[in-house]
């Protein structure tokens, strides 16, 4: 089973939820970053992720095989959408079973932080003004990112 | 005496896509590694400034000194903001 | 809006994750607690839950106040089964969104571990062999609980 | 001199209600602290070791040593396990 890929289609979490189910999983951690209506103070009506997805599968398989390495996981995966959000949608998935929840909380925080990171995608925000800027590299966040 | 260049492979992704104002291109070049390669487009294109880039050869992250060789395909990689 | 809730049927997630998302939340972590088919090397087939509701509402919800109070979170929620409960199924949801996912994250864990010792719900597990008991009163897992 | 007794409403749970055979019972006591009373009832029931046990009286939780009213509704806790 691969443990990261791109999605450009909307992502449900009952379906990736159900990936990392296992009977030897007491715990199971996940994380999602949803499309926000505003971002260092001004309104966002919607983003696009690019992906250079060759490298960026490899990159977050790596990473989720980090986790398996550092924390005692059972099932980890990752999912990154690409394309046009709207306001609301998610944009990235995380979820981590393990058999203790300091292990699935721990792989799951690990492996978001990793590939907000280190993970080729690129996000491009279009304000309420009418005007965009690609995250990172045009538009400076005051704050850190979610 | 005459320059023999090699023929490489670029994509660009996100800011740089939008600058060049192209996804692909294949150039011809005497750059003998990856920063070489970056300051002769940098020259061409006037990108804007982009804080920290990494590279990419043939879908690995390789250092900006990584030789070039004939038929690389390269890629820079502006700062991300997956998530 | 309560904050914590016991349920004696089945949860589905995505029931809960809808109670807690925001448009200005850019984070989503949450965690559930599944029946697992072991514990402390002993075969597991099912458990009972069994809470003292009235006091377990008040504490749960004393809990997720004092989460509001310490994270910069948007909202949060807890929901824990009580019953009869099959292995794979959720025992307890916890779910919280945030502007940013530290404030989820820390919010989320700190739920969950206060409620597994605050909130008065005992576990009781029946076992491969026939036998049962309650965990911590007559089972002392040699590991922490997940 | 006759001592007047109290009436207290206690309820178990999990372990020690398969223990004592019954969720509720209303008893009559001289105890004045909720540890008076549960001293009387481990008597009376012979309860197993627990651990560490709290309890809680009109549904909070309280002091060991909180004095009872007539009419108070005690529940002793062992160690919980949610999750």
């Amino acid at each position: 089973m691969s443990h990261f890929a791109f999605s450009r289609l909307p992502c449900t979490p009952e379906h990736y939820r159900a990936l990392v189910s296992d009977p030897v999983a007491g715990g199971y951690a996940s994380f999602e970053g949803w499309v926000r209506n505003h971002n260092d103070g001004r309104g966002v009506v919607r983003l696009e992720y690019e992906g250079y997805e060759a490298l960026g599968v490899k990159e977050g398989e790596r990473i989720v095989a980090e986790a398996f390495t550092r924390f005692p996981i059972a099932k980890a995966h990752c999912v990154h959408r690409l394309g046009v959000l709207a306001i609301g949608d998610l944009a990235v998935w995380v979820g981590v079973t393990a058999a203790h929840r300091d292990a699935a909380f721990a792989a799951c925080r690990y492996i978001i932080d990793e590939v907000k990171t280190r993970v080729p995608i690129w996000k491009k925000e279009h304000y309420a003004a009418g005007d965009s800027g690609w995250i990172n590299c045009e538009v400076r966040p005051a704050d850190a990112p979610a | 005496m005459a320059q023999i260049g090699i023929r490489i492979r670029i994509e660009y992704f996100a800011v740089l896509r939008e600058h060049v104002g192209r996804a692909q291109e294949e150039v011809s070049t005497t750059a003998t590694t990856v920063a070489e390669l970056f300051a002769e487009l940098e020259r061409r294109y006037a990108f804007p400034a982009l804080g920290r880039v990494k590279v990419a050869v043939n879908d690995e992250f390789r250092d900006w000194q990584a030789p070039l060789q004939d038929g690389d395909f390269v890629v820079f990689i502006p700062p991300v903001a997956g998530g």
